[in-house]
Parts: C-alpha cells; structure tokens; sequence
C-alpha cells in the first residue's frame, strides 16, 4: 500500500488538472484512500502522471530481431545496462534488448506499450520476446492487410468467411488489435512491385485493391468490436506527395473508426525529393474534421536509428537512397519487413522537412485526445527520445531555437515557424499516457480514478520539460515501487493483453486443407497457445455485430 | 617516465585500457597502482599485475609479455607509450595521436578503427589491423602503422585514410572493402588482396595473386609515389628506385564496382 | 534478404545450392520446402522450377539439380566476386574467370538466369561458409543477392544445421543484441568474433572453465581447443555420456530435446514451433539443470566490478 | 462390486503423438507423428532417415547416472554445487553449445552467462 502525497496530479481523464492531491494505491490498484500506516512518498514539487502509454512501437519479434543482427556498430556505440543482482543486462541503443526495454521504458515512466507489427507465422516469436520485456504491460496489433488468405477471399467477395478468418487469426496471434501496412503492396513486393494508387489492383489480384483492403479490415474490426480500431500504416509511406493517399486512405474509412499510424511519414507534399515540403496543414484540416480517426505521430529527431518496417518497397527505395546496409526478410502469405540503418541529419533537407512534420502534425492536430506521441521507433528516433518532443511541443522558444539549426530553404516548405502553440502539462498527459489509453481500448489505463492499474510516474517540476521527463524520481507499475529516486530498485513482470473475437470453430475447418497448401509449418503448431503467453490478460469482444 | 611491468603470469585476458598516457600522464605514482584492470570478470588495481616505478608521465614503458593484455593504448590522443615485449588484442585501437612502439609481436585489431598517431610493431602482427570492428563502415580513418614482420587476414579492412606498411608477408583479404589510404606490402600477400575495394591504393612490391574482377590498366611511376618513398624510406621502409623498375596497375574490384588501385613493382629485367 | 521458407514453396522459380548437399544432409528441404512442392504461384512444382548446384564435387544433391557446377575448391569467394561484377554488367576477362573451374559462359548464363528469375533463392550451406575465407564467403552470397533485388526478388539464407542453433541465434539476438560470440565479463554484453568466438578462445586458451549445453566439441573440435578443455574444468549437460563428458569434471544427463524435453526451437528460416515430446525423461531437462545452477550462484557474493556506468568499452 | 482400475500401460500399449517436431536438422520438420511406448519411439512417421534414426536413438531409459563428478556417479544437487563453483570461481568462463536444447534452456544459459560473467557462443561460431 502506497500513498503519494503533495504532488500536482494530472489526471485529465477525471478532469484534474494539477490540483494538489493524494494518490492511494492498494492490491495494484487505484483506491481511495489507504490505512496511515500504508507507506507515503511526499512529492511535494513534483507532479503526479499516469503512467506513459506507447501506441505505436517496434519493440519484439521478428522483424526488430533481424534489425538487431545487422547493427553491430550500432550496438558497440550504445548504453550499456549493468548486470545487477536486480537487474538483466542489456544495451539500450537504437533496438534495445528486451530486459534493457523494460527498464528504459518503466526508467522515464512509460508503463504501457503496444508493439505494432506481428506476424501470425512466427507471433510465438514476439511473444517469447515480451515475455522477456519486464516491468510494462504489452499488447500487439498482428498485421493483415497483405495476409494472402483474407486477399483471396476479398477478391471473390467472401467478406463473412473473410471477417471469421480475421477473428480466428487474431487470437491465433494472441494480439490485441489490427494492422495494416502498405496494403497490398507487401503482397505486391513479393514480385518485386508496389502499390502506389488506392484504386489500382494488387499485383496477382484483378478486384483486390488497396482502398477495398482497407476498407474490408475497418468494416470487419468495427464489426468483432476490437477494442482498438484498425491500425493503418498507408500506402506510399515516406514519398513526396504522398499525403493524397493519406487523404484518400482517411476518406475510404468514412463510417469507420481507425487509427493513422504514424502520420509525419505519410504528410508530405510536393514531387519528388527535391521539391518535397509539408503537408501537415491538409491532412491535419481533414483529420480535425473526422472524430472518426485517431493518429499518432511518429516524430522524427535528428540522429542515428534504425528503420524498420513492414513495408519493403519503401525500404528498398531509402536503402537505394542511402546505399547504406539492407535486409529485407519476407514471411510466407502474410507479410514481410525491411531494415535500413538510417541517420537523420539536420542539414538534410528531407529529413529536416520530416522533423518539422511531425512536430506540426502534434501542434495543428487540435484534439490532444485523438494524436499519440510517438516516433514509430526505431523509425523516426528510439523511445527513449521522447522528452525531447515533449520539450519540443511545450516550449515555443526552444522550438526556434531548433529552427536556427535546420537549412533555410527548408523555412518555405514547412509551416512550424509560425506555430505557437504550446502544450500545457494536461496536455501532455494526454498525448503521452490518457490518449493513447483511450485509442487502444484500454479502460484501466493511461488514468488515476479509482480501479485504474496503480501505474504512477512521479516527477520533479522543472522549467525544462526535457529533464523534468527523462529522469523520474519516483515509478510505480501494478502498485509496486519500480524507480526510486531515479534508480530501478526493482524489476516486476507485466501483463499481456489480447482481444478474443467470437468466430465459428468451423473456420478452422476452411483454413487447414488451405494451410497445408500453401505453409509449411502444421496447423496444428501454428497458433500461439495460452500458456506461450506471459501473463496473458484476454478481452472477450463483444459479439460479433452483423452490417448494417 | 612510467615504467610498468607485468608480474603475473596470466591465463586469461587482462583488459588494461588504463595503460594510455591520457590516463596515466596526470596520475601521480599511488592513484596510478589503484587503477582498475580486469582480469576476465574480477576488477583487479594495477599494482595487482605491475610493477610499477614512476608517476604520471607522457613517456611510458610497459615490459613484460603482454600477449593477454588488451586495449593498452585505447583511444590515446598524446604521449609515448613503448611496449617492451609482446602485446595484446586492440593494442592502440581508437587510437587519435601520439606513438606506440612494440618490439614484440602483437595480436589481432592493432589500431582497430584508429584515426591518428604512429604504430611501429618490430616483430609480426596479427589480423584486422586498422580495420573496421565488425558492422562499423570505417577502418582506419588516419594515422600509420608500420610492422616489420608479418601480419594476418583482412589488414585495413574498410580502411579510408592514412598508411599500412607491412615488411613481411600478410595474409588474406589485405585491404578488404578497401575505401581509401594506402597499405604497402614489402613482401607481398597470400590471396584476394584489394577484394570488394572501392577506392584506394595497394603497393605490392612482390607479384600478387589478384582476384578476377581486378582488370590491368598500365604501367606506371605514379608521382605521388616519391612522397610515400620519402616518409617510408625515413622509416626504414625503402621503396626501390625507379630506375629500377616501375608498377603495373590493376584496378578493381569491378564487383563494387570500385576504382581501387593495386601498384605491383616489376623490376627491369636484370641485364 | 531473407524469408521463410513457405515464401520459397510458394514464389521461387529459380533455387541455387552452394557448397551444401541437402539431398543427404537436409534430406527433406527439396521435398518440403524448395523443389517438388507445388506452390501456390507454381501449380506444376517441380517443373516449374530452376535448381542450380554449385559445389566441389558431384554430390547426391546433384541429381536433383537442373545444372551442378562444379566450382573449384576455394574459389568460391572468387565466383560470387565475378558473379557480383557480372550482374552489374562489369568486364571479367574469360582467363581471370577460369581460375574458378567454371568458363566465364557458364557464369553469364548462370547471371542471366538469376536476373531472369520471378523469384530467386540462394541457400548456402558449410561447403561455403565454413571454408577458406568463411564470413566473407557468406558475406558474398548474401551481398550478391541484395544486389540482384535491382532487377528482381532475390533472397538468401544458410543451411543451417545442427538442430536449434537458429533458436539460440534469436534468443541471443534478443536479450543480447549479438547472435553469437558475447563477452559478459564486463557486466554487459559486447561482440567480437575471432576473439570471443569458441575454437579462437579455447585455442589461445583464454578461459579457465567451460559449461557445454547440447553440444559434444569434444568430439568435433581441433586438437589444441580438446586440450584446453581437458585442461580446464568443463561441465558438461547432454542426454548421452559425450565424448565431451569423458573429459569433463561433471557431466549432468538432461532429457532429449524435443523427445522427452518440452519447448521451443526454431527453424533455419526463424520461424518457432511448439516441441511436442513423445517421452517422459527419468532425468531433468536443460532448463531445469541451469536453473539450478542459477539457484546455486545466486547465493554467492556478486563479482561485479565495483565501478559502473559510463559508456562501453569496446 | 467392481471397482474401476485404469490399467497401467504396459509397453505394448503405443501412444501416439502427431504434428511431432524433429530438431536433428536445420529443418524442424513439424509434421512428424510418433509411436511410443513407456521406454521408447517405436515408429516414426514423415520422419527422413536422419530423423528416423535421431527419435529412435534417444529412449527414456536410465542408462546413464543422473550425473557424473570426476567420472563417478553423483545426484543432481551435488553436481549443481560443484558446476557453480567452477563456474563462480572461473575468472573467464565459457557457456558454448545451444544447439541441441531448447529456447528455454537458451534463455536460461544467457543469464547464467551473465550471472557468472563469461562467453557465451553457439556452434554459429564454428
């Protein structure tokens, strides 16, 4: 039993914005109030928040595995995490190891993180690597949009038998939500081609086109009533005047509720690389407009990282651009991912077009609640860059500082020197931990009333927003003391959360003479069981809801 | 001058990155002894393994054979440090200015990634030296490291500035990936010298066995030769005249494709 | 540039083999993942496919092949050098290519065959990673198929043998960072191979005590790497008293992976699957040895060096 | 009145185990079905040669001690005492193998490697 006395509380869910106030704390659990004797933390000077929630990140499985391998140099110039009697070691570079993730997540107060790609075929994969993710709580969206099975069955327009395979994979995959990432141009990459319009066939399909994808996948996750709406990653992410298909991507979801992953990388305008520019004012506009849709940022900062995604074209063009390293790992019928070693510099002028998108996407979006800070990592910069953005949005000054450093031609061609927005502190709540709580259906969450999971993070009040968040002086997760004074002083096990849809048995029965056709693993090995999963919390959707 | 010399006979890996003058010089003789070295996983003081007579100095000598101790020299920017006797792994890695001199043999990495000061082993070395540590995109980026005797594979992998001179033979892979500098091989090479190099220059003064993608320019006296010659020769690394010969240039390695070049001497004909 | 091999049953018309025989040593890779399946974009399977082997000799595998090259010994860094020159239409003289045992026809023709691929495959097996050169050779096998990925899809992946040693690849990729070869000495994990790869350590004799999971180098290793084994106090755990255990201090019989002992392993394509043991072990299994171990350790003082922090130093 | 008794199985009664996995080889082939009794697989079916001869040549016979100390028997607990010993006195141990064993036993050699700060490296090395 914990009680944290003294501090500003941010709990814009419950509409307290940095009143004075006790946070009580029992049985991992928020409660109202504790015996005298339970243990007290003064925070007096510090402010309370809920625990960071992470909609979009890249931190388990396959495809991140992969990336590891092919950045040793990286590696070599990274944190290192000591091996203590309390704690694994690790190195927390541009793809931390999954002891050093915990650590670093729960290190500035995230507790919560939603790994956004996976896999069917090797989800066992990602779920072994959560298992060892300590401390935070994880859920993932298993990606579908370019799964061959579900594309055969849109082509002949089998949209029931469609939504029962959707269902019964996603709890094959022990997922939570959705995802679709460039669809149906990963299927088209397997020959070597892309997707670039909505309306254009899938290469090996004559009806299947990206727009009917995507709309198929929103109509079946509104109709299993996920808690989290389709995850879309669209088409043409990272090219010059992609934003169109942005805006058509968000005008196919008309009806449907869904949320744009990482927006910044699909918000540019002009023709090529040497007339892009911004195009955060459009897409912003429309989105402001549809209270249908949720985003998040994926922000970019200047500085090495690693790219990562499942979107092979694109990867193949920037490993083209860069002729830095490249691996590109496809799996069988389902998806597939590239990876690029990648630098962000600030005297480049698209990437420093791409930092002032992401940046004002976060400031012209105008509803906290439906825009998520994220940096889609390792894509646009790691995680543990986030208070940097933070920083960023609270504080106007700092921002033109910023501004000074990144080429002047770049000025034109983006609109974030004329924003002066700044956060407030409830906001950030909002965007870091309240928000995204919300977007992935996750009610005990990303707040402080009472039977919300005890995730706390305490910080001191700083003017400078960027140390206030690195350094936490005090973390609770599930009620237990984690960071303490600013050091990890204990290492608890977290929560997987994952969606069970109801679908009919009998699909399974389609699915197996289809598998052994076209797999090569048994049916029967195929899905993730129960017992592969840490801690494995289930969301029983509600039944499934016929059109109309 | 700091004189340090090794007392225990070691069985596994001493790590000594202390053993730089850019930790040593501003130490006085007592913080110097209570330095940390790690003996596999047990951090041990230096006086544990040293004698050690001396204070802090720019001029250091360390004695003893110190074939197990690694990183001595790591990222050193001044000063002198002269082993006497054999050395580790990574000896001078990092290394930014300042000379090391070996008069033993010293293993794999001598001056990994290095991008200034002087290297001068007397006796062979091992493999990687000047190169790149795995996964990295640059070798040495500056800076030279002369060895009279041998050397091993894979010598000044992904190499981009600076100058590799080896007395005896080395072995595969010389110049591996290759991005720029100059190694020169008194004594020529086992095999796949210059492969996948992308620019750069090789000077063989025996007959090489090139890889197929290398193609025969011309023959040649490059000019910029009597440059090298000079700071070489001051070195004891005596190039041949060219009124006793001249060079036959291959460049490669159209695998990349690159525009590296190998210079391999051919003397006249004796007459 | 990989993937897994249902993407191969599925999509590739054109398979290489080099310096593998996976008709003995892999006897089901053709029949399951690569040759006679019919693919859902190959209807006709076998006969709508390209098998290439390029080896030393004429091993089994050749009879299956469509062409067997016969590459010469150690020169196989030399062909795939030519190949990467040829595919980006670079000269190479007819008698540089010669020295390969192959004409500079046969390589043209086997570049124009890659390139003319839907979906091409190079699978490389010990003949080319383990010989003269070895990371390099692999390294060019994998560079040659990036590079064809400018004119069509191209992927490479070794054969790996050796039941999980890919699982022990991700899992150490994971909690490390590293797939193999990590130093833990200094409380965090750093990567070197050549010198913190096994036959390199034991052969300079750089360790003083060695535990040895699933494996028998006792049997398999070179001489000086077995003295240094015999000479230093080994453990061993492995469901048959080894070679390994003769020399070893203490060995502990474990339950047979995937035949009394429960888990995971992973294919060579990185894809998990479920162990499902048909028999019940009288002994305990790794896992549960080295748990025990841990046990036994944790209750010792910690060896940690007492400065921490800071930034790495290799 | 009779009683129900399950009978123990004897060892003519096989089990059946299907979508078995083999882990001989690179392959992991996971379509394998198997026929065992108490002691051992008697049939094997899918199986390749390798395989075949991999699930019969390893039973659940005691055939060996459950350890060995400087080659005599010795219990379990007495062999944990002495590895971790050697292990914790060691100033560079060694973890190597990780081939035949699982990812559960892999996880669980990595933190040992950490715990008693050495190497740790698989056949890959090789």
């Amino acid at each position: 039993m914990l009680r944290i006395t003294g501090g500003k509380v941010y709990d814009p869910k419950n509409g307290v914005r940095g009143e004075i106030r006790d946070v009580c704390i029992a049985g991992g659990k928020i409660v109202s109030d504790v015996p005298p004797h339970a243990r007290t933390i003064d925070a007096s000077g510090m402010i309370v928040f809920p625990g960071g929630v992470d909609v979009h990140t890249h931190v388990a499985g396959a495809a991140l595995n992969f990336a590891r391998g092919l950045i040793p140099e990286q590696h070599r110039k990274s944190r290192p995490i000591f091996h203590t009697p309390q704690c694994r070691a690790g190195l927390a570079g541009s793809t931390p190891t999954t002891f050093a993730t915990g650590y670093v997540y729960a290190g500035m107060g995230w507790t919560t993180a939603n790994e956004a790609a996976v896999p069917i075929l090797s989800a066992k994969h990602t779920h072994e690597e959560l298992a060892d993710t300590p401390i935070i709580d994880k859920c993932c969206c298993v990606l579908m949009a370019n799964n061959e099975i579900i594309l055969d069955l849109l082509e002949t327009a089998e949209f029931e038998r469609a939504k029962q395979v959707a269902a019964w994979q996603v709890w094959a995959a022990k997922a939570y939500g959705v995802k679709a990432v460039n669809p149906g141009g990963v299927a088209g990459w397997k020959w070597g081609k892309d997707c670039k319009g909505l309306n254009e066939p899938v290469p090996g399909y004559k009806n299947v086109t990206p727009r009917s994808i995507i709309k198929a996948l929103a109509d079946i996750i509104d109709q299993l009533a996920l808690p989290h709406p389709l995850h879309i990653h669209c088409n043409n992410l990272g090219a010059p005047g992609n934003y169109t298909t942005t805006l058509e991507t968000m005008k196919a979801l008309e009806g449907n509720r869904a949320h744009m992953a990482h927006l910044q990388y699909h918000s540019y305008g002009g023709d090529d690389w040497f007339t892009m520019k911004s195009a955060s004012v459009p897409i912003a506009e429309y989105f402001n407009a549809h209270p249908n849709l949720t985003c998040d940022a994926g922000a970019v900062l200047f500085g090495d990282t690693v790219t990562i995604t499942a979107d092979g074209p694109w990867q193949h063009l920037l490993y083209e651009l860069t002729g830095r390293k490249w691996g590109n790992l496809d799996v069988e019928n389902e998806t597939g991912c590239g990876v690029v070693p990648y630098v962000y510099k600030e005297k480049n002028l698209v990437n420093a077009i791409q930092w002032a998108v992401g940046l004002e996407l976060l400031l012209l979006i105008t509803d906290p609640w439906r825009v998520c800070l994220t940096t889609d990592h390792p894509n646009g910069a790691t995680f543990w860059r986030y208070p940097e953005i933070v920083r960023l949005l609270m504080d106007r000054e700092f921002r033109k500082e910023q501004l000074k450093h990144i080429p002047e031609k770049v000025l034109s061609r983006i609109v974030l020197p004329d924003l002066d927005r700044e956060y407030t502190l409830s906001e950030i709540a909002i965007i870091t931990s309240a928000g995204p709580a919300r977007t992935l259906g996750l009610a005990q969450k990303g707040h402080l009333g009472i039977g919300a999971d005890a995730d706390v993070a305490v910080f001191n009040e700083r003017k400078d927003a960027m140390e206030m968040f690195s350094y936490p002086r005090f973390v609770i997760k599930s009620g237990q003391l984690i960071i303490e004074e600013g050091e990890l002083r204990n290492s608890i096990e977290g929560s997987q959360f994952a969606s069970k849809p109801t679908y009919d048995s009998a699909i399974e029965d389609y699915l197996r003479p289809l598998f052994s056709q076209h797999y090569t693993m048994s049916f029967e090995n195929y899905p993730v069981t129960e017992e592969c999963v840490h801690g494995l919390n289930v969301h029983q959707c509600g039944s499934c809801t016929q059109p109309g | 001058m700091l004189t340090l010399t090794l007392k225990t006979a070691l069985t596994v890996p001493l790590e000594a990155e202390v053993l730089s003058p850019d930790v040593l010089a501003p130490l006085a003789h007592d913080a110097i002894r209570a330095l940390p070295v790690m003996l596999g996983k047990r951090q041990h003081r230096l006086d544990e393994h040293f004698d050690i007579t001396g204070d802090g100095s720019e001029e250091i000598e360390v004695r003893g054979d110190l074939t197990k101790v690694k990183w001595i020299g790591r990222a050193m920017t001044r000063g002198r440090l002269r082993v006497v006797g054999n050395a580790g792994m990574h000896l001078g890695a990092y290394m930014k200015g300042g000379a090391i001199e070996v008069t033993g043999n010293v293993t794999d990495w001598l001056g990994g990634e290095m991008s200034g000061g002087t290297i001068h082993v007397r006796g062979n070395a091992g493999g990687q030296l000047g190169s790149a540590y795995r996964g990295g995109m640059s070798g040495m980026s500056g800076g030279q490291i002369l060895v009279e005797g041998t050397a091993g594979i894979e010598i000044g992998m992904r190499m981009k500035r600076g100058l590799i001179a080896i007395r005896g033979p080395v072995r595969d892979f010389a110049g591996l990936q290759m991005k720029g500098g100059t190694i020169v091989l008194m004594s020529g090479a086992e095999q796949r010298t210059g492969a996948w190099m992308v620019r750069g220059t090789i000077i063989s003064l025996k007959p090489l066995k090139l890889m197929p993608t290398f193609a025969s320019a011309c023959s040649y006296n490059p000019s910029f030769l009597g440059v090298y010659a000079k700071h070489l020769a001051a070195h004891g690394f005596a190039l041949p005249p060219a009124s006793e010969g001249g060079y036959r240039r291959h460049v490669g390695d159209a695998s990349v494709p690159g525009k590296g070049e190998i210079l391999v001497w051919h003397p006249h004909a004796a007459t | 540039m990989s993937c897994t091999l249902g993407e191969v049953k599925n999509r590739a018309d054109f398979i290489i083999y080099w310096g593998g025989n996976p008709a003995e040593c892999h006897p089901r890779h053709f029949t399951r993942y690569t040759l006679t399946q019919k693919g859902k974009f190959l209807p006709r399977g076998r006969k709508d496919r390209t098998m290439v082997l390029v080896d030393i000799r004429e091993t089994m595998s050749a009879k299956a092949a469509d062409i067997f090259l016969q590459v010469r010994p150690g020169k196989d860094f030399e062909m795939l050098t030519i190949l990467r020159a040829l595919v980006k239409n670079q000269k190479v003289r007819a008698e540089a290519a010669a020295e390969t045992g192959l004409t500079l026809e046969q390589l043209q023709d086997l570049v124009n065959r890659m390139k003319a691929a839907k979906f091409g495959v190079l699978f490389f097996g010990m003949g080319l990673s383990m010989t003269r050169g070895k990371h390099m050779n692999s390294a060019a096998a994998l560079t040659l198929a990036a590079e064809l990925n400018a004119f069509t899809k191209f992927v490479a992946m070794p054969m790996r043998g050796h039941g999980n040693v890919t699982g022990a690849d991700v899992v150490m990729r994971y909690t490390l960072s590293y797939p193999f070869g990590i130093n833990m000495s200094r409380g965090y994990p750093r990567f070197n191979p050549g010198e913190y790869s096994t036959v390199d350590l034991l052969v300079r004799g750089d360790t003083d005590a060695t535990i040895v999971i699933g494996a028998d180098p006792g049997a398999t290793m070179p001489k000086p790497a077995i003295e240094h084994l015999k000479r230093t106090p080994t453990i061993v755990l492995d469901p048959k008293v080894t070679h390994t255990s003769k020399l070893s201090r203490v060995h502990f019989t474990t339950a047979a992976t995937g035949i009394s002992a429960p888990g995971t392993a992973y294919r060579m394509d990185e894809v998990p699957l479920p162990l499902r043991p048909a028999l019940k072990s009288p002994y305990l299994t790794d896992e549960e040895v080295l748990k025990r171990i841990i046990t036994a350790l944790q209750k010792k003082p910690a060896w940690q060096p007492a400065v921490k922090g800071g930034e790495q130093i290799a | 009145m009779s009683t129900a008794v399950t009978p123990e199985p004897t060892k003519h009664e096989l089990h059946v185990v299907k979508h078995a996995v083999c882990t001989f080889c690179g392959c992991v082939c996971d379509d394998i079905e198997l026929h065992a009794n108490e002691e051992r697989i008697v049939e094997t079916k899918r199986a390749c040669i390798l395989g075949e001869s991999w699930f019969k040549h390893h039973t659940a016979e005691r055939l060996y001690p459950d350890a060995l100390i400087d080659g005599k028997e010795a219990t379990y607990d007495e062999a944990v005492e002495v590895a971790a010993d050697i292990l914790y006195q060691a100033h560079m141990p060694l973890v190597y193998g990780l081939s035949n064993t699982t990812c559960e036993a892999q996880r669980q050699a990595v933190w040992l490697a950490e715990l008693v700060g050495g190497v740790i490296d698989s056949h890959t090395s090789l």
